[in-house]
């Protein structure tokens, strides 16, 4: 459903198969025992119950395995976190405004949006504000969350690897309109993104704003 | 309720029971402001400077004094179980009396200190208030929210030690049967323990 | 497992017939018994409870399409919230201790009464005013509150709906809760039979003692961050308000503090009634009872130590973050213990599948998907995606309805033919528990994938690409329900109608209640039983190995 | 459960002046002490002393030093809550950047 679209796509997922991988084998595991055993050791065919109150390996080797197991996982989340906790020096900063119910972009050179446009494969530092009480910024396809918090100064990173537009959404509730808070990032190449920038936020002529377009309605994943 | 008399009948009394439920009662009166601790903790660390200015603006005299109330309460508090299971029922009733009167000094003075806060412009939501810095607001939040609530449990608990004079006018506390006199003063002692706690955090921190 | 002293005189009345001097309602209501007060609470909780599911019912039917179906935005947020609030704080919560607790609790300990009836009594009566004030909200002008079960500030103290009404009425139930708990604690402390040593006690009191301490512990947490939020809103004091300096992820940490742990009191008495069930209908002992009896300590325990796993994208600290998913996988694992020991109590059983059993492994399965789900979200990483997503709506219908839901209809099926003496139909609540079995999947299972896909929660309206996910939800609410109709027609018919139970023993269970006549009388035991033996020892399994040593 | 149980032990009317005059003389010292500026130490001073003061209220007047065990474990388990939440309160804020 998703390519890698942005840079943090495939250790979230790395992770996600590796604890899908996990938890699929012991769902399946106590599953498969439980009915084996409800139909193997049924009163009928096994009229006699036997008593076995415990074994103590067996209970050592139950602990430890998952205990490695998660730390396994533990591990893979903490590595694909680490990664998006701070931006990169040259990235480009983009100021977000949330407020109910609607984002505002704001670029360094002072053009504001309510679409947020970015250039391909550039590291792109989003800090977030809120005017009045707590929104999330969350964009699936980047696997890339935050929540916007009044007097705190989150921020987000990332690197979009594919032209495209991709729904921002409001993972944050946030009142009346919560489920309406939409927006979407434009990921459009470099020097789309220039012209557009320097434009003040239009599109131009010609080629360059075919482009944007096409960009804006075709990839909507 | 013929069914209680009849099932409480059987059941021993069991003076450690009581203890030990009143013992879990103040575990969750702790943790009620454990609570505001945390908040005090966290936002004394972000707003260090702002606290200690903040500080200077409370009474430390007054302070002072209402701490040595609350001690010697604690004392007669005390005092007044030794008595009762000394068998001196008059001096325990003495003992408690004094103690009350204690917890009202406590109030009045409670009362004089936050009259002059108001006074001078002090006090949730005031302009004057408002014009100070962010840390200076949570100070005095916390100020008014903390001793507002341990003023409560002072109340509480001198109202809980009246209803106890009774019960040992009456005799229904005796050398023999005096744990809910007990369960009073731990009660009591736990609001001081509080105090103590509170007293350096708010005064003492100039 | 008892020596002598069970003889009961047969005449004497049960505590269903017993009435005192009161009549009518007046001796139930007034009763200080914990049979009756159990009762009392089971009649109540299905009351608030069946309001909770018509909200759930109700917020299914509008999610059938996108955009406008049945009510509107602000009608959805305010039943969802009243929905999370009666689910936790009404049902959830009290729902196994107060009810099978009280009713069992000193029965399993051999003792007559709890430690302190009348304080019993009285945290039944908050439970019902706390009850009625969150649900009595919504006629208020201005409606109930629509800020979600957590009450995150700045919005809740913002919003115009009445928050002080729901909190405080979360705060009261709050101060329910810890009154029952400080009951359990001092009575299983103190009113132990003799002989009765802490290894010897049924694994089901072990969770409800280590349950007690969490709500004696965490549950005044959240009392004075509720009453914060009141006195927020009352006077502006600024603690939690950005605008005055106030860190609004604050209020998150003390709400955690509290809301997790808060699971665990959700859990841990499930899981004991689970731990009573499987070696009953297995006919023998169980697996590791010393393992299960600290897995119980373990969760209470490390179970306080994780409360940020909740708020991995408010922008905490990298220290935070590392400390907070480590410590939550570590707390998963007294749960994989419990699951495997519960598992090996089936081998070489003598298993008869009856209506509690299917209940029982129906809330392992259940319970394993909603906790391994759990570990999806205590991963770094994912959280990021799947954080404030309908990942975490199923998640937590799988923990706490698949596990806690499903413990409560298990115990229902064990116990309620010894609470009041009748025997349901057992065909009927097989079909009851698969109409349940898969409506639940097919609720809850496609909020997992469109919550990875990124259909974040609390939306009254989504996009089109999610229609589908959500249609087959509704439609598996729809026999979720019906399975809930059937499961309790069948038990409420019961009682009217169906064969009387007079047999002391009716699973052959060997934990004490089943030695007493059935229904129990008054004061459950005409002497105190002394205890020699550990529960669930199915001696008769060892028989043949005794003739051999002869 | 039994008479005895209960009744064994209790404190004389000395003890509680003494632990009294301790109480007012240790309210004194943090008072005296909080004049002078140790730096970071001097909350750590003010909740050392207050500490003390309170394991002599705990121990004399709320009688534990003659309860049973049972009751110290119970305190222990319900402080190490307490410090144990704020230990990790503090693993997120005093990470925190400010920015
Ligand atoms: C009964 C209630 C209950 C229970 C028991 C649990 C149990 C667990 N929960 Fe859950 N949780 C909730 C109720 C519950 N939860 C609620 C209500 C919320 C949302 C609140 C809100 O925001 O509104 C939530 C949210 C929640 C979050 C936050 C998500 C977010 O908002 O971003 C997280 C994150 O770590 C989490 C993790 C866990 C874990 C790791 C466990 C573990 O304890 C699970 C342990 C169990 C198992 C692991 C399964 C059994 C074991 C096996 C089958 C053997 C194999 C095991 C291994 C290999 C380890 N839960
Ligand atoms: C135990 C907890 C519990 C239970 C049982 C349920 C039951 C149901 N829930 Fe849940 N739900 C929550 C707790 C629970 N819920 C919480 C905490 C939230 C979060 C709120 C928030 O975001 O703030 C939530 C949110 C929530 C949402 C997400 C809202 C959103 O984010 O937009 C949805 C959506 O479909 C939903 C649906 C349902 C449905 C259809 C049911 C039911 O209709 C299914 C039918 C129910 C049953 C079949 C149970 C029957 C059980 C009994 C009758 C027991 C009787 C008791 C005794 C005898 C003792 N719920
Ligand atoms: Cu903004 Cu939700
Ligand atoms: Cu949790």
């Amino acid at each position: 459903m998703f390519s890698g679209s942005s840079n943090f796509v495939e250790s979230v997922d790395t992770a996600f198969w590796v604890v899908m991988v996990i938890s699929v084998f012991f769902l399946v595991l106590i599953t498969f025992l439980m009915v084996f055993f409800v139909i193997k050791y049924n009163k009928k065919r096994n009229p006699k119950a036997k008593n076995v109150h415990s074994n103590v390996p067996l209970e050592v080797t139950w602990t430890v395995i998952p205990t490695i197991l998660v730390l396994i996982m533990f591990w893979y989340g903490w590595v694909g976190y680490k990664q998006m906790s701070e931006s990169p020096e040259d990235s480009m900063v983009i100021d977000v405004t949330a407020q109910m119910w609607k984002w505002t972009f704001k670029y360094q050179n002072g053009v504001q949006s309510d679409t947020l446009y970015v250039p391909l494969k550039k590291n792109i530092r989003l800090n977030l504000h809120s005017l009045d009480v707590n929104h999330a910024f969350f964009v699936p396809a980047f696997r890339v969350k935050k929540d916007i918090i009044p007097n705190r100064n989150n921020h987000v990173w990332f690197n979009a690897l594919e032209i495209g537009s991709y729904n921002i959404m409001c993972a944050e509730y946030c009142g009346l309109n919560h489920s309406n808070m939409y927006s979407k990032v434009v990921v459009i190449p470099e020097q789309n993104f220039n012209f557009w920038l320097e434009n003040k936020g239009k599109l131009g002529t010609g080629s360059q704003q075919i482009s944007v377009i096409k960009a804006d309605t075709t990839a909507s994943k | 309720m013929n069914t209680q008399e009849h099932a409480v009948s059987h059941v021993h009394r069991d003076d450690i029971a009581s203890r030990m439920g009143m013992w879990l009662f103040l575990f969750t009166e702790l943790l009620l402001f454990g609570g505001m601790f945390f908040l005090y903790s966290v936002y004394r660390f972000m707003n260090a400077e702002e606290f200690h200015v903040a500080a200077k603006e409370l009474n430390t005299l007054i302070g002072c004094f209402n701490t040595a109330i609350l001690l010697t309460s604690s004392l007669t508090m005390a005092l007044s179980i030794t008595a009762i299971q000394k068998d001196n029922k008059r001096l325990s009733i003495l003992f408690q009396v004094i103690t009350i009167s204690l917890a009202l000094g406590f109030m009045v003075n409670k009362y004089f200190e936050w009259t002059t806060k108001f006074d001078h412009g002090i006090y949730p939501g005031s302009d004057t208030l408002l014009a100070k810095e962010p840390g200076e607001i949570l100070f005095f939040g916390l100020y008014y929210v903390m001793t507002g609530l341990h003023g409560l449990h002072v109340v509480i608990g001198a109202v809980l030690i009246g209803v106890m004079t009774r019960f040992t006018i009456k005799g229904v506390i005796t050398k023999d049967s005096f744990v809910k006199l007990e369960a009073a003063g731990l009660y009591w002692h736990l609001v001081d323990i509080i105090w103590i706690f509170l007293f350096p955090l708010f005064y003492l921190i100039t | 497992m008892t020596s002598d002293a069970m003889v009961v005189n047969g005449k004497e009345p049960s505590y269903l017939e017993y009435r005192g001097k009161g009549k009518g309602l007046k001796s139930w209501i007034f009763s200080t018994d914990h049979k009756r007060i159990g009762i009392l609470y089971l009649c109540s909780l299905l009351l608030f409870y069946s309001v909770g599911v018509i909200f759930g019912f109700l917020m299914r039917l509008e999610l059938i399409a996108p955009g406008r179906t049945i009510m509107d935005p602000q009608t959805y947020n305010q039943i969802f919230t009243l929905h999370g609030v009666i689910m936790i704080f009404l049902f959830v919560i009290p729902g196994i201790p107060a009810v099978f607790g009280n009713f069992f609790l000193p029965i399993l300990i051999g003792a007559k009464d709890v430690a302190f009836p009348r304080i019993n009594l009285f945290s039944w009566y908050l439970f019902v005013t706390g009850g009625l004030l969150a649900i009595l909200s919504i006629t208020l002008p201005g409606g109930s509150a629509d800020t979600g079960w957590t009450f995150y500030v700045p919005y809740s103290v913002r919003t115009g709906t009445n928050v002080i009404f729901t909190v405080f009425a979360a705060f009261i139930l709050g101060f329910s809760s810890i009154l029952t708990g400080l009951n359990f604690v001092t009575t299983v402390h103190r009113m132990r039979a003799p002989g009765m040593s802490w290894f010897k006690m049924p694994l089901s009191i072990w969770s409800f003692y280590a349950t007690a301490w969490v709500q004696v512990l965490a549950t005044p947490i959240i009392g004075i961050t509720l009453l914060l939020i009141a006195i927020e809103r009352w006077f502006g004091v600024g603690l939690f308000d950005p605008a005055l300096g106030g860190d609004p992820v604050l209020y998150q940490h003390l709400f955690w503090i509290y809301s997790h742990p808060a699971v665990y009191i959700m859990i841990l008495p499930a899981m004991g009634i689970i731990s009573e069930i499987i070696p009953v209908f297995a006919r023998r002992s169980i697996f590791g009872y010393k393992f299960i009896a600290f897995s119980s300590i373990g969760i209470a325990l490390f179970g306080s130590l994780v409360w940020a796993h909740h708020m991995f994208t408010v922008g905490m600290s990298d220290t935070g973050m590392f400390v907070f998913s480590i410590l939550t996988f570590l707390v998963a694992i007294p749960s994989a213990i419990k699951v495997f020991n519960w598992t090996a109590t089936l081998y070489k059983g003598s298993i008869d599948l009856k209506p509690p059993l299917y209940f029982a492994l129906g809330f392992i399965f259940l319970f394993s998907i909603g906790g391994l789900t759990g570990l999806f979200q205590g991963t770094l990483a994912i959280n990021i995606q799947v954080h404030d997503t309908s990942f975490i709506v199923a998640h937590f219908h799988y923990v706490m309805f698949g596990g806690t839901g499903f413990g409560i209809f298990a115990a229902m099926h064990y116990w309620l033919p010894k609470m009041f003496g009748r025997m349901y139909n057992h065909k009927a609540a097989k079909t009851a528990f698969w109409f349940l079995f898969i409506g639940f999947n097919t609720l809850y299972f496609p909020m997992f994938i469109m919550g990875w896909l990124g259909m974040p929660r609390r939306y009254y309206d989504y996009l089109p690409e999610f229609h589908i996910y959500h249609l087959i939800s509704t439609i598996g609410s729809w026999i979720l329900i019906t399975g809930l109709i059937i499961m309790f027609t069948n038990l409420i018919r019961s009682l009217r109608k169906r064969e009387v139970v007079t047999e002391n023993n009716i699973w052959g269970g060997e934990t004490l209640e089943w030695q007493i006549p059935t229904p129990p009388p008054l004061e459950n035991f005409e002497h105190i039983p002394t205890i020699t033996e550990k529960p669930y020892e199915y001696k008769q399994n060892e028989e043949p190995e005794l003739e051999e040593i002869k | 459960m039994h008479k005895d149980e209960t009744h064994q032990h209790m404190h004389g009317y000395g003890i509680y002046l003494l632990v009294w005059m301790g109480l007012l003389t240790l309210t004194g010292v943090t008072v005296a002490v909080a004049g002078i500026n140790f730096g970071a130490l001097t909350i750590a001073t003010a909740l050392i002393i207050a500490s003390i003061k309170s394991y002599l209220v705990l121990t004399i007047f709320m009688h534990l030093r003659i309860e049973q065990r049972v009751f110290r474990i119970f305190l222990v388990v319900a402080l190490f809550f307490f410090i144990i939440s704020i230990v990790l309160l503090f693993a997120d804020y005093s990470f925190l950047i400010k920015s």
